[in-house]
């Protein structure tokens, strides 16, 4: 069985949408559900629900934390589907397809993420220059990477063929990869860093050793630490309108204040 | 400054979870994660309150590091909304630490609820359907998934009512207030550190039977050192002169790809 | 061997006395020792020391915390105590009995601390009534509702016999005994909620959530939780006496206080 | 208002030990666990010390929720009545926070000790001798308990002592030893809430070879969630009109049954 | 009072760190450690900045406990000097303060740099050159501990310029300083107890198959309960009439044989 | 082969200068170095080596912290390496031999350890009689104390002969060397209770619970305990120096000071 362009079309298409529907409003963000619309577009619902169902499995209860990349299944859901209906080999064939290109799919992933951060620059430029519209554009133009990170290599897999993959896996050299995942990971410093310079933090720095402390050495999770900050937040609270009544009282009731200074001992609550 | 004529409705308010639903993760990059999201997302609202130099100023607070699980961060506009319809930029720091104090748990929470139970229910339940070629597990989830859409509408709202809440019982005490969230927020970012900045150094010395594991000597210095001296770096060097972000963002990355090729570094 | 009326009389007695000697003075409170006092009045103290010294290796160490039920082996040595003498089957055959009439005492113990709160609603509305003997009569009356929990059930199996224990066993359904015991877990969050209702917690919330991060997250126990608290408790202690004295100074000798102001540096302990 | 007239003697110190020795547990009940006890054990010295109005608050003080271990508890009440002979009603709140922050730790030391380290000697040796049926094992731990029971009555008076010490010591200051009083007293109920509740969602999701322990999942948010959101369920429907301690035992006690068979806690 | 004509040359700060090289651990004792050495090392200065009772109570503030990694100790050494040459001896109590909060931290790193790493590397590098007969991995730890000798020279430096930069900023704040140094160096003090002290109770409770180990008790009241109690006590003899630290330093030797002797306490 | 009396003096030297070299410049710190200068002063470089090389092996890493007294095996280099070359029978022999001398050693360390408490002593007093310079001197005197507890044995171990080690070990009671260990561990208590009576402890009392608590309960290690100290420390500074300014201002500048707190919200870093 060979492959019709509009089924090409359709499926680049939906690779495209798979992404931006898990990044926005994520009705069909699953494997599961991908590998069944594939498996609509071309004409076999049943292997499709099975492809999907199999992958879906095996991420069950993984997701994206904090911007880590992940196997994307999804795609992969899409191209295992398609080769499993055009070779004829079934499901187990369609897994094993799957799995490399959901792994391709971690190194464009990546690459994604890092694309966007020249968009990132360019809102922070047009910020500099009061230039809200521009800026507010470069916040959407991640759609494009996003999306044709996954679109390009699964219409490429469609069109040439299979050992396109395994090519393309072969001439990356495992240096840049690890490199790129390794820069991934340490990118956030200068969101974080930028951060710190924006917030006051020198006054506020017995905190920042507080919050790693916890999470450091404690290993409390996040939730935990924000508890503990918002309790530390309060008492500064407290303190702070304290100190602005008693300067208030000080100027405007000398003598009440020191009345009751005197009195001492009632308790108010 | 805020102009008092012009109170946010409902219509606002859905405005603003609209573009969040569609903006939040779009431009998600490795410097600033969510910020464009973020700042698209209260962008209408900056230009009706601000102008010029204010707006500038305001915006430049809104495109800061973000990072939150994209179904629940919503709440954290909403109180923004809120603070800002009654302070104007006069919150500049409010918001900049409650943004920070609050995208933490935020995160844990959602990414524990939408990542981590909800597909793992409809994920099993549709994955035993389909493999027997019964596609209802897979509607089902779709089904759940229109719910949960609806559902995240109502984070923002919950956030605007608390915001208005604070706000109103604080007034006169903004000052306080802002301290106070800044602290909050301080305090989040000290616990980011050792998070999100997931490194390793991979290194181990051999001789004969004698291995010395660099990291876990690392660890008995300090946990998290790595994470911890490259943030000092970075900061430090964003003080220099001529170093701007987009220089540091280069440098972070060729470091990486560097660091990692001589097996100083690992993920 | 058969039981005569005067020893079911003084059996039921020691039951009664037992659970409350554990409430109160502590001299017989463990199996050992009752089992030994059954033996004096069953006439074979070799026999009740031997089911007493047994029971007791079985709870060594346990103890009831926070008010939970522990199985009541101490109730258990008495019933097991006098089946053994009369059945003439000897230690093994008590213990076999011991151990069930053990486990049926958690649901009765459970129901006794139950039943007191009924007490404690009649002190709260007598205190609020300002009839503060009636309220101490109802601080007393836990007597009979804890000694009668063990007693009754004594008296009705050396009477009645063995089997009614399995009817009863039988009859109760496993969803309320469970359920009484979720209860009896949850129960003190109303006394723990009144309190907080009580003190000016709103005031010191921020404390409320550092011993329970202390407690949740990083598993202090209670000693170290008291041991921060103290300290905190104590830096706010200093840090109002020092704000006392300020406002003292400040009203009585402006001009000195500003001298020491600018002298500066004169440490003092 | 206190009357100095009426300084406590050995005796009355006696009679506070011999009423906490009867009464401390008798009527210890889920809610409010040992406040009989120590209502029961104070009543005298209130009585003498107050009139009307201020004797109703100060028994609602003194009937709060109360729980310590029986033996070493005293050492409170010692405290409690060397800081009211001073000091009145206008202790209170001092009261209130020091009962609340002292109960924990004593009902620690004292289990420790009296319910763990001497039952386990004296039954050990004991067991083994009545084993061979010789009753001296049996006999010799009554004599040590007579000992313990000897000991009790020591902990009040050194309460006492501490409690007339502190109190001396801080001599208008009692404003600032009632808010750290207070202070420790809700650091410590911070730390009950999840150690005297000790409840489990047991619901464990099933499907092929997924297995999703529904506590896992909540202590992943927080530990100790089920506790905390129960406390202020309770706490918040108390602040509600007609709502009456009484009605939320029934409340609770149902809750707890229910929810037992629904599976969704157990004990 | 401090004499500003002396400024501390270069040849001082030498003179320093030789002193230090030499005399650190030469008396080290049981019961104040390193305090000989420190007090040995700062002595040239205090003679030049101090007369008589200035000059006693300054070398008896320099005479306290101490301990710290001898390589990488002299940082505090160098602050010290930068402090007092400025503030003479109104610092006082920074110094026994910021010496008392810095040695922990510093024993930890050095002790795991000069103590852990570079032996464990030169160590076997040199063992397997040696069992083949080669002394050459002999000789190349002796050129990195020369390296390292020369290392060592440079934190005293680094301290003293630290401490300038520190004394500087604060000027007029010496009572704040001051303050937070004993702050942090009582803090270090009270984690310094467990650590320093360790001690263990054998005692092993057996009766049948029950066994009932005494630290696990202890352990369940309070970690290092032993600890806290032995400097409870020490502490409070030492505040008696007649007491002084020789016959303390007595006391102990022979209460640790003696404790040793009836298996109550083991190292 | 016999041992020549330069020899001797030499080796004993050696002892005495290789824990001098430790305490102070720390160039041949190691049982290697010392292992091939000894073969040196023996004229066999080799065996020296070797025997150095393999009691390096068993200390890798071990090293003291806290004044812990470790076995020596640098003293017990030299006594295996001489052993080695006059009895011809080995590298093996050699190590045998120097084990249980640097065993030996730990306690001749506790020793050293001890007697510097007299120069402790000495140097307290002359402190307080403002004699600096006999002071000074006894801050040096440990060089003989620490020499001598190398240098004698391995003196005694070259004249005498191997068996007088056994002996010794043999006439020490375990009760008196297990009691010294605890002595060992204990004493530092009663440098810390000076320096806690020398301290203003009483004011930070709180923080000395803050520090047990951290390292005790929350197992951190002293460099966390000190981050936390430090931003405690930063804290309570900020707080004291506000403290100064607000007393300045409210003497100086008083009605500005409270237009600023009726401005109210302007914020500034
Ligand atoms: O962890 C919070 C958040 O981080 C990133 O933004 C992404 O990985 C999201 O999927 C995740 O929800
Ligand atoms: O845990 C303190 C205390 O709690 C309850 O009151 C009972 O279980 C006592 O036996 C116990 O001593
Ligand atoms: O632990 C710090 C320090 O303690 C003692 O002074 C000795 O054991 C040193 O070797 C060590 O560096």
């Amino acid at each position: 069985m060979t492959i019709q362009w509009w089924q090409i079309l359709l499926l680049t298409c939906l690779a495209f949408w798979a992404i931006i529907d898990q990044l926005t409003v994520s009705i069909v963000n699953n494997p599961l559900a991908i590998g069944m619309i594939s498996g609509i577009i071309m004409g076999d619902i049943t292997t499709g629900l099975a492809v999907g169902a199999t992958l879906q499995l095996m991420v069950l209860g993984v997701s994206t934390y904090g911007g880590a990349s992940m196997p994307d299944f999804i795609t992969g859901a899409i191209v295992g589907k398609v080769y499993a209906v055009i070779s004829g080999k079934g499901v187990q064939f369609a897994i094993g397809l799957a799995v490399p290109v959901g792994l391709l799919m971690v190194q464009l992933d990546v690459l994604a993420r890092f694309a966007n951060t020249i968009f990132q620059h360019r809102i922070d430029t047009f910020i500099k220059e009061n230039k809200p519209n521009a800026a507010a554009r470069n916040a959407l133009w991640g759609t494009f990477t996003w999306g044709f990170s996954r679109a390009i290599p699964v219409f490429i897999l469609l069109v040439v063929g299979n050992d396109v993959v395994k090519a393309i896996l072969r001439i990356i050299p495992a240096w840049l990869t690890d490199g790129l995942k390794v820069s991934g990971h340490i990118l956030p410093i200068v969101g974080i860093a930028i951060l710190l310079r924006y917030l006051p933090t020198k006054r506020f720095i017995s905190y920042l050793a507080i919050g790693f402390i916890a999470a450091a050495y404690l290993k409390m999770p996040m939730l935990g630490v924000a508890l503990l900050g918002a309790a530390l937040a309060y008492l500064h609270y407290t303190r702070e309108v304290e100190k602005l009544n008693t300067k208030q009282n000080s100027s405007e009731k000398v003598t009440e204040s020191e009345e009751y200074t005197n009195e001492e001992g009632e308790y108010e609550n | 400054m805020k102009t008092n004529s012009n109170k946010l409705t409902k219509k606002d308010l859905f405005r603003a979870n609209w573009r969040w639903l569609w903006a939040s993760q779009l431009s998600w990059n490795y410097e600033k994660m969510m910020a464009p999201g973020y700042f698209y997302t209260v962008l209408p609202f900056l230009k009706r309150w601000y102008k010029d130099e204010e707006l500038v100023e305001m915006m430049q607070m809104q495109s800061q590091f973000f990072n939150v699980n994209a179904f629940d961060g919503n709440f954290i506009i909403g109180m923004d909304l809120a603070i800002e319809e009654k302070q104007g930029s006069k919150a500049k720091e409010t918001i900049a630490g409650l943004k920070t104090g609050l995208m933490g748990p935020l995160a844990g929470v959602g990414d524990t609820i939408f990542g981590a139970i909800i597909p793992t229910i409809c994920g099993s339940i549709g994955a035993y359907m389909g493999l027997r070629g019964n596609p209802f597990g897979a509607f089902l989830w779709i089904i759940v998934n229109l719910i949960v859409l609806f559902t995240r509408f109502g984070f923002l709202n919950l956030g605007y009512s608390q915001g208005a809440k604070l706000i109103d019982s604080a007034s006169g005490k903004l000052n306080a207030i802002t301290d106070s969230a800044i602290l909050l927020g301080v305090t989040v970012v000290g616990a980011l550190i050792p998070t999100v900045v997931n490194v390793k150094v991979p290194f181990v010395y051999r001789a004969g039977k004698v291995t010395l594991k660099m990291q876990t000597i690392l660890n008995q210095i300090m946990p998290s050192l790595v994470p911890v001296l490259l943030v000092a770096l970075v900061y430090w060097l964003l003080g220099k002169k001529h170093v701007t972000s987009t220089k540091m963002i280069w440098f972070v990355l060729i470091l990486g790809i560097v660091l990692s090729y001589f097996h100083i570094l690992s993920a």
